[in-house]
């Protein structure tokens, strides 16, 4: 074993290095022990360079400052030299000792080395090797998000295929007017989005099917589709869910049933449509937002939208009720104004307004907040709120893959370091409505981040893996299925390796390296290389001297 | 064609543009204005209550420390853009560097130079905790030796010499195939607002403030006095949906009630009051933060216009909406929501590169619904430079805008 | 199985957090007990209730068992179940007659140096009363 | 599977209270499924045994090993053989056969068992086991649906609901719990087999199920 000291240039005064050396030489298992001014520097790395070179130690330990700084300089510097930096052990005698306090730290410092000796003794070392990694992508989901990631994906030449639900491909998008102050209406776009995808064959599309069953890791997905007809299973690197969102006026948000003169956003939109048709043109409008669901983007964005085009083809008098208008999207807050320019009356309340059919009309009676006092409309037309609700398969799907759903029930946990598009489970992607994401803008950011998440996870067509960092002993497991319900990453399976019998196996791809299988297995069978109990063992046993 | 791509600016979107790059091949030059990247979102504090109220603060320090150490990647900090020529997928950028008396790649911020430098405060200034590259800076100002006078203490005792005084400002040329613009944005002056009196009262602070005090002290205490603060304020949309600001920062609701939800934790007896015009509680993960804060937190709605001292309390008269009539409320500190404006600077930068700006100062894309392409090919925006956006969105469109990169870069092959 | 006179306190300390505000402490120069053993681990959930009584066995007088915040952990529940194994272990702990409050669980951000100190500090102070 | 459950710390060291060299023996089946006596818990109370011995200052020297199967003579001898000789006493983890077994083997050393050996059954979730059989020898599942009465519900009955049922379909004496008859009859009514309730059983001949059970297997 080596051992390589660095005073950062003298700085670390009340550490006494050759004191340090004096004691850790006596240790049988030690070649040699250097004291540099600055291992992190190139004087610093040619030093540790000849060292290893003349002397054949299998086992390094460098006590220098933190790892966060340096780690990946020895680990660099180390794999050049054809020494397997897993046996690498660092001790931070900076950071976390010299400049922690006054006094004298070396007994803390030497401390530390020797936690640092304890577990180098232990390493072993890990093979790095590349893992062919299937390229081809599977895209849930038909509509705007899908179509649009399965066309980025292929620009990048990436196969991709789309499996929608319905018959045919426009999801959602299909049924809207179009944005204002969008030129191109969403139907044209969608249309060329169609043909595109038509005439590519990078892009497979399967329509009226569904997945029925998923097996295997990110890499080589096994996924069985269940059409009308027949079933068959394919295999995926990766998955993007682009299977939107779901929009219903639930009854226990609004007492008196949709129909009539109470209609929804999406009727409001096919009125636009054809506004000749219309019987009667309705005098007043009224909408109503921040009823049943006071969080989410959609009732403000598509109002705002459909506000200015009833101002515009209908001309009739429009006013909205609302709590908290969320104009915290791109070019909300100009739609807002222009509302306002065009004699759209927003009226913001308390306390949710009551609303009740009276004579063929409907009556919103609400105190507002601005004018201080109650406020009844009669208005001809009410459109309500409806309740963004997780397309129908979000239960079934992420059962299925063993994936969170948030508290919503869309999917994708809420945590940080998933945002925007990935999950708890390497490969597998989210994207737009599916999530929760319901602003068109934000849902573009979510296709470029699932693209090139998958693109740089599949493009070379293989992956670089640590073999069996973490390993599961076959002879110990006994498959009690533990570490499968605990892996946050779903990254264990049960199989049937060479024994007969079926054991855990850790898919080094999918494997996140947190160690929570090693620390819940009963049976101690599982060892993570570089933490494993024996190493953590080795350090926490040198405190008793 | 060479495969290389210059982002200009190292925040919180830069820098994910600069990994996505890096890690899909690409060669990335990452110019920075500062001393070190990270930008603003490096400098905010974490303002979770033992809960994360998620954030993403605490996404930065992994990738600045990527970044740092991607091989693909070469940082050029204390660098500004000084001119552009050619096309898509053949720029030249001409890159200005400041002079680096401390060499990045020799200092090992040992912090010895610091201890003999005879200024008062030190002209070799340590850099702040979390700065990547973390390496120490001669501050030209108060440097005795740049200055004229004859002192060299620090280089006698830098033991990697890394201090050399007389290094000049570089000039380099860059022959990239894209660029991409991570800028950021600027905090809005509070001082514009006079009658809200930011500077004139101490006990006024704006969000950067806070974020400033809870990264280095972990808690607040009035400017004042430093005792523990009774009663809380913040105002919303100081600096947003305002005549000259034609939009919504998007940011200044959240980190107001994240602020105050901390705040309410570290001392539960704090009377903590928002006043807002539309408190904007959407977003992932949010509504039940929201709900949580319902219960412990005062929200009035109608947004103060003035701000006076008496003995020593702040007086805040503000329009109480729901009552329908003036108010006056004192509190022992008030905090200005400020929101996100363009930089000041971004004019130049624009017209360097030859890129439009949008109506409300920010640079313009192309078409609406594509927020990353600006009207010269092979430009591309990022982050709040384009827009205001909270950091998960700016990392989003960090992604959005080295996608674009790439596809520009695959079509011109 | 010495008690060791100035007795220690093992602390271990999720990679992604913890053992970075151990590190912002350094570089803050913010001074704190030097009985003090930092142990890294990939993420909280990596500690065993095993590893915390050994610690205890060897003669460590406190556990501090540090991951990342509840809900901002890089894997989902590491801290969770992290907690709970602290519960579990007090438990132990009890059952033997030692002060259960001498191993504990904190949350912490990556940039929570101050937070990383105070907390160092108390649990010394607490070793040393008894 | 035999579902098991350690014993209170302050039993175990009533126990061996005096016995100087103790070994613990887990066991890697049943009990390590059940988080009951496998190789980590073994570690577990070996360590508390440590603490414990080292705080009043007796000297108390522990050995740790687990037995592949505690209820198999060979396997047990095979584990122990070596690790028996200047031991005074053995702490099995293993469930009540193993406990016997090992006492077997080694008649000259007291045997204590570490575990409550609770009842045949599995895991709810992960972390959660729940009884589902009592091994009462006279299995007549098929009359109730794949549901057995005699474990869940809590007066044993074998003729159809107690009539204390609460609404809901829960247990009289346990509101948590759902009455076991009321489970059936939804079971019975899901295959159409309802006519299975109106039959009438005679009470169980417990008398007929000799202790302890033995099984010979016919042919060699």
């Amino acid at each position: 074993m080596g051992i390589f000291l660095c005073d950062c240039g003298g700085s670390l005064k009340n550490i006494d290095f050759p004191k340090i050396s004096g004691d850790l030489e006596k240790l049988e298992d030690v070649a040699f022990i250097d004291i540099s001014h600055s291992l992190c520097l190139e004087e610093g790395e040619k030093a540790i360079t000849s060292r290893i070179l003349s002397e054949n130690i299998n086992r390094v330990v460098i006590a220098a400052c933190s790892a966060e700084l340096r780690e990946h300089k020895f680990v660099r510097l180390l794999e050049e030299l054809r020494f397997n930096p897993s046996l690498l052990s660092l001790a931070n005698i900076r950071e976390q000792c010299s400049w922690t306090c006054e006094g004298d730290v070396t007994e803390k410092a030497t401390e530390l080395i020797r936690m640092a000796i304890g577990k180098a003794r232990l390493l072993q070392p890990v093979e790095r090797k590349n893992v062919p990694v299937n390229r081809e992508v599977l895209v849930l989901g038909g509509g705007f998000a899908g179509m649009k990631s399965a066309l980025e994906l292929s620009r990048l030449g990436i196969r991709t295929t789309i499996v929608e639900r319905k018959s045919t491909l426009g999801g959602k998008l299909k049924e809207v007017e179009g944005f204002y102050g969008l030129e191109t209406s969403l139907k044209q776009m969608l249309d060329s989005m169609i043909t595109a995808i038509e005439k590519d064959n990078n892009i497979e599309v399967l329509t009226s099917a569904e997945v029925t069953r998923v097996r295997g890791e990110v890499g080589d997905f096994d996924i069985t589709i269940g059409g009308g007809r027949r079933e068959f299973s394919l295999s995926f690197g990766a998955i993007i869910f682009a299977t939107g969102y779901r929009t219903e006026i639930l009854p226990q948000d609004f007492e008196l049933k949709p129909g009539g003169n109470i209609i929804s956003q999406l009727d409001l939109v096919e009125m636009l449509r054809a506004p000749e048709k219309l019987k009667r043109r309705p005098e007043t409008i009224g909408f109503v937002l921040d009823v049943c669901d006071e969080n989410s983007r959609l009732p403000t964005l598509s109002s705002l939208n459909n506000v200015l085009a009833v101002r515009e083809k209908l001309g009739s008098e429009v006013y909205v009720f609302c709590k908290n208008l969320k104009v915290d999207s791109e070019g909300a807050e100009e739609l807002y104004r222009e509302a306002r320019n065009r004699g759209v009356v927003f009226l913001k309340f308390d306390e949710p307004p009551q609303i009740y059919r009276e004579d063929g009309r409907v009556t919103i009676k609400a105190k507002d907040v601005l004018l201080g006092e109650e406020v009844v409309l009669l208005c001809d037309l009410l459109v309500a709120e409806e309740r963004a609700l997780p397309p129908e398969g979000t239960k079934g799907l992420s059962s299925m893959l063993n994936i969170g759903t948030d508290s919503q029930g869309f999917y994708q946990d809420e945590n940080v370091h998933l945002y925007p598009a990935a999950s708890a489970r390497k490969g597998v992607l989210f994207v737009g409505g599916c999530r929760g994401n319901l602003d068109l803008g934000r849902a573009l950011t979510d296709i470029a981040s699932a693209v090139m998440g998958s693109y740089s996870l599949l493009a070379l067509g293989e992956a670089v893996v640590e073999v069996e960092k973490v390993r599961v002993d076959p002879e110990k497991c006994r498959a009690c299925l533990t570490c499968i319900r605990a892996c946050p990453h779903g990254a264990i399976q049960l199989l049937r390796v060479n024994t007969e019998k079926e054991v855990a196996q850790i898919s080094d791809l999918a494997c996140d390296g947190c160690g929570v299988c090693a620390a819940v297995c009963p049976a101690k069978a599982i060892n993570f290389e570089g933490y494993s109990d024996e190493q953590i063992l080795a350090e926490v046993e040198t405190i008793g001297g | 064609m060479n495969k290389s791509i210059a982002v200009i600016g190292g925040g919180a979107s830069g820098i994910t543009s600069a990994l996505e790059l890096a890690n899909s091949g690409f060669r990335v030059y990452l110019i920075e204005r500062e001393a070190a990247i990270g930008g603003q979102a490096a400098s905010f504090c974490c303002k979770a209550t033992d809960i994360c109220t998620k954030c993403s603060v605490c996404l930065i320090p992994e990738k600045l420390n990527e970044v740092a150490v991607h091989p693909k990647i070469s940082v050029l900090t204390d660098s500004t853009v000084a001119g552009l020529s050619g096309k898509a997928g053949d720029f030249e950028v001409e890159v200005l560097r400041k002079p680096q008396y401390i060499a990045l790649e020799r200092c090992v911020a040992c912090g010895m130079c610091a201890g003999v430098c005879p200024t008062e405060p030190k002209a070799s200034r340590s850099p702040s905790p979390d700065a990547v590259p973390y390496c120490y800076v001669i501050d030209e100002t108060r440097c005795l030796r740049l200055r004229g006078e004859k002192c060299n203490l620090c280089q006698g005792t830098c033991p990697t010499n890394a201090i050399d005084f007389d290094r000049e400002p570089e000039r380099k040329e860059l022959s990239v195939s894209a660029i991409i613009v991570a800028t950021g944005f600027e905090v809005f002056n509070a001082r514009e607002i006079g009658s809200l009196g930011y500077g004139r009262y101490p006990n006024i602070l704006t969000g950067l403030d806070l974020e400033r005090i809870f990264k280095d002290q972990g808690s607040l205490k009035l400017p004042s006095n430093g005792k523990e603060a009774r009663r809380i304020a913040f105002i919303q949309c100081v600096g947003s949906r305002n005549e000259g600001h034609g939009y919504c920062s998007q940011v200044c609701c959240k980190y107001a009630m994240r602020f105050a939800r901390l705040i309410k934790y570290q001392n539960p007896d704090t009377q903590v009051t928002i006043f807002y015009i539309d408190l904007q509680t959407a977003g992932k993960g949010f509504a039940e933060f929201y709900d949580e804060c319902r219960g412990v937190i005062r929200f009035i709605r109608g947004v103060p216009v003035e701000i006076l001292e008496t003995s020593g309390e702040l007086e805040v008269r503000f329009e109480n909406i729901s009552e329908g009539k003036v108010e006056r409320e004192t509190f022992d500190l008030v905090t200005l929501s400020v929101g996100i404006t363009p930089r000041k600077d971004s004019w130049s930068l624009a017209r360097v590169l030859g890129i439009n700006l949008g109506d409300h100062g920010f640079f313009d894309t192309k078409e609406p619904f594509n927020s990353i392409e600006t009207n010269v090919e092979g430009i591309f925006l990022a982050g709040t430079c384009q827009g205001p956006k909270d950091i998960p969105d700016s990392i989003a469109h960090g992604v959005a805008a080295a996608e674009g990169a790439m596809g520009v870069l695959e079509k011109c092959k | 199985m010495s008690m060791g006179t100035d007795n220690k306190i093992i602390a271990f300390c999720c990679e992604k957090s913890a053992y970075l505000a151990a590190d912002r402490a350094g570089r803050m120069r913010l001074y704190y007990p030097d009985n003090v053993r930092i142990i890294r681990v990939p993420c909280a959930g990596r500690v065993d209730a095993l590893h915390m009584l050994r610690a205890f066995e060897k003669g460590a007088a406190g556990v501090l068992v540090m991951g990342c915040q509840e809900g901002a952990c890089q894997h989902l529940t590491g801290n969770l179940r992290a907690k709970e194994r602290v519960r579990y272990t007090a438990s132990l702990l009890e059952e033997v007659g030692m002060d259960g409050a001498r191993v504990k669980m904190v949350n912490l951000g990556p940039d929570m140096a101050q937070k990383f100190v105070r907390v160092v500090k108390d649990m010394a102070e607490k070793i040393k009363e008894r | 599977m035999i579902i098991a459950e350690r014993k209170p710390f302050e039993e175990i060291k009533n126990m061996i209270a005096g016995y100087k060299r103790i070994l613990v023996v887990g066991c890697r089946t049943c009990v390590t499924i059940c988080w009951a006596g496998g190789e980590k818990e073994v570690g577990i109370l070996s360590s508390q045994l440590r603490l414990q011995s080292g705080r009043n200052g007796n000297e108390l020297s522990i050995l740790e090993a687990t037995v592949e199967r505690q209820c198999e003579k060979e396997m047990v001898t095979q584990e122990l053989g070596d690790k028996v000789q200047d031991i005074e006493a053995i702490l099995s983890m293993g469930c009540g056969v193993g406990v016997q077994t090992i006492a077997e083997i080694y008649e000259d050393k007291p045997v204590f068992p570490a575990l409550n050996t609770a009842f045949v059954g599995m895991p709810e979730r992960e972390g959660l086991w729940i009884e589902m059989c009592a091994a009462c020898g006279d299995c007549f599942l098929d009359r109730t649906g794949g549901i057995c009465p005699v474990v869940r519900c809590a007066k044993g009955l074998l003729n159809g609901p107690c009539g204390g049922t609460r609404r809901g379909g829960k247990c009289e004496i346990d509101p948590e719990k759902d009455c076991a008859w009321v489970l059936i009859y939804r079971r019975l009514e899901k295959q159409g087999r309802l006519d299975l309730m109106r039959k009438y059983y005679e009470a169980k001949n417990y008398r007929k199920v000799k202790r302890p059970g033995k099984i010979e297997a016919l042919e060699a």
